[in-house]
């Protein structure tokens, strides 16, 4: 927020709280203030806090994030307090804190922390909410109001109800109301307060509630129980839908991993083991693009989307070509070979780039979640992927059904032979229908880098599930790989509960064989004598 | 044909071998590195074997041990289990190394230790583990449960007011062991069953959601909620993710983890982590000189300046220092000798104090508790007024609770009952393998 | 009489003389000459030896449904481990109260995780002629179960090998739990004696050696016995030309479980004297990867020919041996590469090439 | 091996009821009937009120524009595809539709694909050995010996289709011709008491053909004998009664002339081979 925003905001600040500090303004009040945090015992952090946000010193702020993200340092023999700005490697960046001027590298053995552990940084939370309460931005007010849940201390009920004697806007006095409901029912155990809290699905709300109902007042217990059962029903109906969306994001992965397999495997019979390291290539191609666009880890997610199929797809072609076309008709033994295959890249990317894992950032608009009401929210990285994956499910479709190489790729796989003669170059859709494939398991790979590690062992952790989607849909089927993935992965979601992750997976794994036995060709097969034998 | 052909090969392959080890006395002291440097471990394991030979290069620029240049022998047991063992024989019975330093996974080193112990070989290990073991051969410079576990449940226990715990872990034995001791312990301090969640997850498990939202629920109860995380390795990412994209924040229901170090960090976004926390003995963000000197050595050593040091490194550089006192204290590299030698020793570690070899073969370390940065790095928010000695034996064990270890003569028994009074089955054993 | 057909022809009696030559060089080189001698088998290259036997007769085992009855298993480890595990439960039940605990029936493990009492299924496996049973029964019943439900339904060819390697895994993740009382991760280890003799010292090291050997030409005699006679060509007709094989009367699907049973046996005879001799058995042994290694194994020696599968699975372990000390980081392309060449260039194998060899002189001649 | 030989045969279910070697009655008339039979592949009718008998000792032949559902039938007949609907006796005692392929073979149905499917990794002999009318179980074939009596069975067979000197040769080696021939001999070996022939002269030479033809006349009467063939010179050749099928269905049935001046047939079959 800018300067004067700020500026207004403190003044209420000032307003309602009497600091002697404020009043003498001789030469820079803020040495002071720092070194008292600096030098507080974890007990007097806190007052040390509130001095400097009540200090109405528009560095006051800065001061106190800096010192939330634990960037504020004492150069041990200046004893200047300087603001980290740059904490990588052994020589870190500074600036002072009291001028912000650059003061540039600096040895990490120069330099004393002050540190902050999640106690104080609660404190400071709840501080810094309460600036924000002023701001005239209703989003930055909801928010201020939200974190003030459960960080309520006496020292901000004044203030507090203060602020709620002023009219403001609903959506951010409900919340404070309810933070203060919170202070009243689990430190004063105020009964009025539970109504406040009745019907709320904040799980902090919920808490106050819950530790009411333990309460060795009677009266109390029974209010809060009441209150809680009141949200009961609402809560079930929000679980069972956190679970869905549980089950279709995990399906949604395994679509988007298995549906590139279900092309290379369903069309050409073409048994592809790499089909994990190609996905591992999109997650790398992520990962590159991010080293290439440092600080724009949002613009690089959506470029690698089409480079990660590029990369990806020209892997495909060059794997098809150097040796899978030596072995049409021997699936078998594609399978073997490609495994090899597999194991050169894994290795490769190991000695090439690195053993150890990448990192992968998440863009902004990409980490959190959309809150749909307190107790149910979805999480945004999952929910892209699931859109995405039904994205290129739908491109896929389009393509198979509407383009000439749809046609002939369907073609090829109905009757080689017929098509051949029809003049269909088979070998050319061979590669087209390859590349294709591969291609979209880089798209996956670029998905995946969202959710999971990029290290070489990526694409063992899929590649097996995959095989088990495909198999299930029904080989050379399209609309099988979907309802596959997502019912796996739904089943595997419902089943966690109660049966715990490693059971889930074994007992799908086990249903997937069985259902083999009744089904040989999955859900969805392909009739007719062409298929027979 | 070809099978005696190949026979052939590795019969000349293996005279080769033979004459070359022919050799061992008084030529250099042979140092064993029994490290994964393929197959999944590897992440974890080559930063360790590039440590000892970092530490084998100072000790032969300062002129060795007893006159004697110290020479490295590295071995790649390829992640694989049964490999280990074998390696490890060809270390001990083809090499004639003097002493093995070496392993990361609790398999590993259990796959190891008869081996060891059959051909009376010394290994010092690196990695916390989760104890239960004492053997006459074996070193331990890692954590035990109580240098690591114990202590760290104590800082949220008391200064975080923590009421409420989830264990969640890896199903394998690390985490199985340490949180049956928690359990115990925590059940000691008075919590009830109620307020303890249990969770266990496959190696790798990438799917958290169900798990974390588990979580959330079991921390709205109206206590404070912590989660003790034994996860290991590659899980770790996408369970943070999902910590971080719920909205679970370290002030609501922070993480302790036992298993993320500096070097797990390295592949993870730190930026939501910022303030979950890690026990450690070392941390590579500790204010002292020791630590800073190895650090500048390491980065000279790896040419990456981006390289990082982590809690098991420490342990090697603690152990390799403590095998070189008792080899100038003993005269000589014969194990028996510096196996008595060793006991009693101490060296400085990295946090600026001392690590000391108990009689129990564990050594003595700070307890450090240290919260996530958005560097990567920890910071120490909390740490032990002084060492802790490790213990072998776990007193929160039902089988275990009456078991001591003492390797000093007269005693020297790996798992001594205290209320018999008589030595477990060790002893019994040593003498079988003696014959 | 069937069994002992194998013996008259020239390519057993071959194979079967190298391999006791073999035997009998490696314990006259390891017992008469002194330690140190140049030409002095350690303790150790038993051992090693004796880890390529139980291999090799794995292969066979694996050949024996691949080249003979076209089932490409990638579940082979399996069965491998179950036999595995089998003898390694019996191995802790003789550790006895020699354990760092001191219990005199459950294994250390199960203490520390504070079992009670010992589950059911390790009841029997203190007595070794239950366990040894159980070693063929294990893999046997599972392969019988298995095999039963996919050959009924028709599952063949591509498919039949992607749930072979879903049971693999389904299996793995099952062991890992430790709820499942083998141990989890660990597995089961640290072991004492078999039959009474020390496992740590030499001679015990020499005998399992030897009994591997000897495991090995009785596998590879049954494997032929079985492939020259009439079932044999039956199994070859299966795998050629299925439906034809139905419409002559034969029950394809009993003769594929009949063959995969005995194959499986096989495979656990060799995962449990595999576990002795390396000292330990955990679920690492069920991994899809190795599954797949050991088919290798196989297209390297060539299919179809036992002996081929024996000399691919010594020369690629052999080769594993020196490289990973060698030159670690380049085993990983090395295999990845054999992989590739033996599929694409080399179908028959080193078989094939010998064959060829040998064809070319007869013409020559 | 013998707890094995348990285990294998535990599964052996309901046996008993239709002992494989149970004469095929045939006191009432036809050997082979099918009633109504439909199949479907994904909506496209390949069989559709299909009805056809065969009397026992009878050679028919069957003849039909490609589609017409001539393979599909024998499929049927020999148990590869179940109908949708219908009935398919074999004598008035076996209901085909009960069994597997294996039940059927050992009944005394015998089949010679349309292209020609022998074991090309086996030897001409060896082919006829497995094909040798024998007990078929499990153990019993892996014990199995071979009886001079049996040696020379094969060898006479080997006579009548000619391939006595390629006796050891890998089958795969063989000519076309030579293929079909040997998957014919493959049939004798079986003693079936109907042989259902498909399209058993392609690709052989004129003399050939003679033969093929004399072999299938010579066993009419013994055994029934089905062939589908399109080389309408070979059924003229060996033609008593013919039966043309178009789409799915019989369109008509009777002597190679009272067929071929049928008007219907003429437009639909000998119309588009004209």
């Amino acid at each position: 927020m800018s300067i004067t925003r700020l500026l207004t905001s403190l003044l209420f600040v000032i307003a309602m709280a009497f600091t002697p500090l404020a009043a003498a303004q001789q030469e820079d009040p803020g040495v002071a203030l720092l070194n008292d945090l600096a030098t507080a015992s974890p007990r007097e952090v806190e007052a040390a806090i509130k001095a400097i946000a009540n200090s109405g010193d528009e560095r006051a702020r800065s001061w106190l994030e800096a010192f939330g993200s634990n960037r504020l340092s004492i150069i041990k023999d200046s004893g200047k307090i300087v603001v980290v700005l740059n904490n990588r490697g052994r020589d870190w960046t500074i600036a002072d804190a009291l001028t912000s001027e650059n003061l540039g590298e600096i040895s990490r053995r120069k330099l004393d922390r002050i540190n902050i552990n999640n106690a104080m940084r609660r404190q400071l939370e709840g501080t810094l909410a309460m600036l924000d309460l002023y701001a005239d931005n209703p989003d930055l007010q909801a928010q201020a109001g939200k974190d003030l849940l459960g960080k309520v201390d006496e020292a901000l009920v004044e203030p507090l109800t203060e602020f709620l004697a002023q009219d403001r806007p609903r959506a951010v006095t409900n919340r404070v109301e309810q933070a203060l409901a919170i202070y009243r029912v689990e430190q004063l155990g105020d009964i009025e307060a539970v109504d406040v809290l009745a019907g709320s699905l904040h799980s902090r709300a919920r808490a106050a509630l819950n530790s009411a109902v333990t309460s060795d007042d009677p009266a109390l217990a029974g209010k809060a129980r009441i209150a809680l059962e009141s949200v009961e029903q609402k809560l079930k109906l929000n679980r069972a839908a956190e679970t869905l969306y549980f089950g279709l994001s995990l399906g949604s992965v395994l679509v988007l991993a298995a549906i590139g397999l279900a092309i290379t495997f369903g069309v050409m019979g073409v048994i592809n083991m790499a089909h994990g390291e190609l996905i591992m290539l999109g997650a790398y191609t992520t990962w590159g693009m991010q080293q290439l666009l440092p600080g724009q880890p949002g613009l690089a997610l959506i470029l690698s989307i089409p480079a990660g199929f590029l990369v990806a797809a020209l892997a495909g072609v060059a794997i098809e070509r150097s040796v899978i076309q030596f072995l049409k008709g021997r699936p078998l033994e594609t399978l073997l070979a490609t495994f090899g295959i597999s194991l050169i890249l894994q290795q490769l990317v190991r000695t090439v780039i690195s053993p150890l894992n990448r990192t992968v950032i998440t863009p902004e608009w990409m980490s959190g979640s959309l809150i749909i009401n307190d107790a149910l929210s979805l999480t945004l990285n999952r929910l892209y992927v699931l859109a995405f994956a039904l994205l290129v499910f739908a491109a896929l479709m389009l393509i198979m059904r509407k383009t000439r190489l749809g046609l002939e790729v369907r073609a090829v796989t109905q009757n080689r032979a017929m098509a051949r003669s029809m003049g269909i170059r088979a070998t050319r859709v061979d590669v087209m229908t390859f590349a294709l494939g591969s291609g979209v398991a880089g798209l996956a790979g670029v998905a995946l880098s969202q959710l999971t590690n990029v290290g070489p062992n990526l694409g063992q952790n899929y590649i097996i599930d995959s095989f088990m989607v495909v198999v299930f849909g029904g080989v050379g089927n399209l609309w099988g790989t979907l309802v596959a993935g997502l019912t796996l992965g739904t089943l595997n979601q419902l089943l966690e509960p109660w049966a715990g992750a490693v059971l889930a997976k074994i007992v799908v794994l086990v249903f997937i064989i069985l259902f083999i036995q009744k089904r040989p060709r999955g859900l969805f097969p392909q009739k007719g004598r062409a298929a027979e034998g | 044909m070809n099978a005696k052909k190949s026979l052939k090969l590795g019969l000349s392959a293996l005279a080769l071998t033979v004459s070359l080890s022919v050799t061992a006395q008084e030529g250099p002291i042979k140092v064993g590195i029994l490290h994964s440097l393929s197959g999944t471990m590897a992440i974890s394991e080559t930063a360790l074997k590039d440590t000892m030979l970092m530490l084998i290069e100072k000790q032969n620029a300062e002129g060795g041990v007893l006159g004697r240049q110290l020479e490295p022998v590295v071995v790649d047991p390829a992640s694989n289990w049964p490999l280990f063992a074998e390696k490890a024989r060809e270390l001990l019975a083809q090499e004639k190394v003097d002493v093995i330093f070496g392993n990361w996974t609790s398999v590993s080193r259990k796959s190891v230790l008869p081996v060891i112990e059959e051909l009376n070989g010394l290994l010092f290990y690196p990695v916390q583990y989760e104890g239960e073991e004492s053997s006459e051969n074996v070193f331990y410079t890692g954590a035990a449960p109580n240098q690591q576990a114990i202590p760290a449940v104590d800082y949220l226990m008391n200064t975080i007011g923590v009421e409420r715990w989830v264990l969640a872990g890896t199903d394998y034995v690390y985490p199985r062991t340490t949180n049956k001791i928690l359990e115990t312990y925590l059940k000691d301090q008075g919590v009830a069953e109620a307020d303890i969640m249990i969770n266990y997850t496959p190696f790798g498990h990438s799917d958290w959601q169900n798990i974390v939202s588990d979580i959330k629920r079991f921390g709205s109860a109206g206590k404070k909620t912590a989660v003790v995380s034994t996860i290991n390795g590659d899980a770790n990412v996408p369970f943070y993710r999902e910590l971080g994209n719920q909205g679970v924040s370290a002030s609501d229901i922070p993480v302790v983890a036992f298993s993320v170090g500096e070097q797990e960090l390295s592949g993870i976004d730190t930026g939501p982590l910022v303030g979950h926390l890690a026990a450690w003995n070392y941390f590579m963000s500790v204010d002292s000189d020791a630590n800073y000197d190895f650090i500048d050595e390491w980065v000279k050593f790896s040419q990456d300046d981006e390289a990082v040091t982590n809690d098991p490194m420490e342990a090697h550089y603690i152990g390799f220092n403590m095998y070189i006192e008792a080899v100038n204290k003993a005269g000589t590299t014969d194990v028996d000798a510096v196996k008595d030698a060793i006991i009693g020793v101490s060296v400085p570690n990295l946090t600026g104090g001392y690590a000391t070899m108990m009689p129990n073969h564990h050594i003595t370390k700070p307890v450090l508790i240290g919260e996530i940065q958005d560097n990567g790095q920890f910071s120490t928010v909390w740490q032990t007024p002084s060492t802790v000695a490790g213990d072998a034996w776990s007193d929160f064990l039902p089988g275990s609770r009456d078991l001591i270890a003492d390797w000093r003569k007269p005693m020297s028994c790996g798992n001594f009952n205290v209320k018999e009074g008589k030595c477990g089955a060790s002893a019994g054993e040593q003498a079988l393998a003696a014959e | 009489m069937w069994l002992t057909r194998p013996f008259y022809e020239r390519s057993t009696q071959l194979f079967l003389g190298i391999l006791f030559a073999a035997l009998l060089v490696v314990t006259v080189l390891h017992v008469a000459l002194p330690e140190g001698h140049p030409l002095h088998v350690t303790s150790y290259t038993v051992t090693l030896f004796g880890k390529y036997l139980c291999y090799a007769l794995l292969a066979v085992a694996v050949d024996l449904v691949w080249g003979y009855l076209g089932i490409l298993s990638l579940g082979h480890g399996a069965f491998f481990a179950l036999g595995g595990y089998a003898m390694g439960m019996y191995l802790m039940r003789q550790i006895g109260d020699r354990g760092t605990y001191g219990d005199p029936i459950l294994p250390d493990f199960m203490v520390f995780l504070n079992w009670q009492e010992l589950p059911w299924y390790w009841l029997g496996f203190d007595m070794a002629w239950f366990a040894f049973i159980m070693v063929l029964l294990a893999p046997g019943l599972l392969a019988l179960v298995f095999g039963f439900l996919a050959f009924r339904s028709r599952v063949t060819g591509v498919y039949l090998s992607i749930i072979t390697q879903a049971l693999t895994f389904a299996l793995m993740l099952a062991f890992f739990r430790n709820e499942m009382g083998f141990g989890g991760n660990n597995g089961l280890t640290d072991f004492k004696d078999i039959l009474g003799f020390n496992l740590r010292t030499d001679a015990t090291r020499l005998g399992l050696f030897l009994a591997t050997g000897v495991a090995l030409a009785i596998g590879y005699v049954v494997c032929r016995a079985i492939v020259t006679s009439k079932l044999g060509r039956v199994s070859v007709a299966c795998r050629d030309a299925e439906a034809r094989t139905r419409f002559l009367g034969y029950r394809v699907e009993r003769v594929q479980l009949f063959v995969f049973v005995v194959s499986a046996m096989l495979a656990g005879v060799a995962g449990a004297l595999y576990v002795p001799q390396v000292g330990i058995i955990n679920p690492s042994e069920f991994s899809p990867i190795f599954s797949i290694e050991i088919v290798v194994w196989v297209a390297l020696g060539g299919r179809a020919t036992l002996y081929g599968a024996v000399i691919g699975a010594i020369l690629v372990n052999y080769a594993k041996t020196v490289f990973t000390g060698v030159m670690p980081d380049a085993w990983l392309f090395a295999l990845g590469a054999l992989f590739v060449l033996v599929t694409v260039f080399l179908p028959q194998g080193i078989a094939g090439l010998l064959k060829s060899r040998h064809t070319a002189k007869e013409a020559a001649a | 091996m013998s707890i094995m030989s348990e285990l294998t045969n535990r599964d052996r279910v309901f046996d008993f009821l239709t002992p494989s070697d149970s004469p095929v009655d045939v006191r009432h008339g036809p050997i082979l009937y099918l009633e109504d039979v439909n199949v479907s592949f994904d909506g496209f009718r390949a069989i559709n009120n299909l009805n056809l008998t065969i009397d026992d000792g009878e050679l028919r032949c069957i003849i039909g524009p490609n589609g017409a559902g001539k393979t599909t039938m024998m499929d049927i007949i020999t148990g590869k595809t179940r109908p949708d609907t219908g009935s398919v006796w074999f004598g008035s005692r076996h209901n085909l539709l009960t069994k597997s392929e294996p039940d059927i073979a050992s009944l005394g149905i015998g089949r010679k694909f349309q292209k020609p499917t022998v074991f090309e990794a086996l030897t001409v002999f060896e082919n006829l050995e497995l094909a040798m009318a024998a007990d078929k179980r499990i153990l019993p074939t892996l014990t199995a010996i071979m009886q001079p009596q049996y040696r020379d069975r094969i060898d006479d067979v080997l006579q009548t289709i000619g391939l006595k000197d390629l006796r050891d040769k890998l089958a795969g080696i063989l000519s076309h011709g030579q293929k079909q021939w040997l998957e014919i001999g493959m049939l004798l070996m079986q003693k079936p008491r109907l042989l259902l022939v498909d399209e058993p002269v392609a690709g052989m030479t004129e003399q050939e053909m003679e033969r093929t033809a004399e072999l299938l006349t010579g066993l009419a009467g013994k055994q029934s004998v089905v062939v589908v063939e399109h080389d309408m010179g070979f059924v003229r050749s060996i033609a008593r009664k013919v039966t043309v099928l178009h789409q799915g269905s019989v369109l008509a049935e009777g002597t190679m002339d009272e067929v071929s001046n049928d008007p219907e047939v003429i437009k639909v079959y000998l119309g588009e081979e004209a």
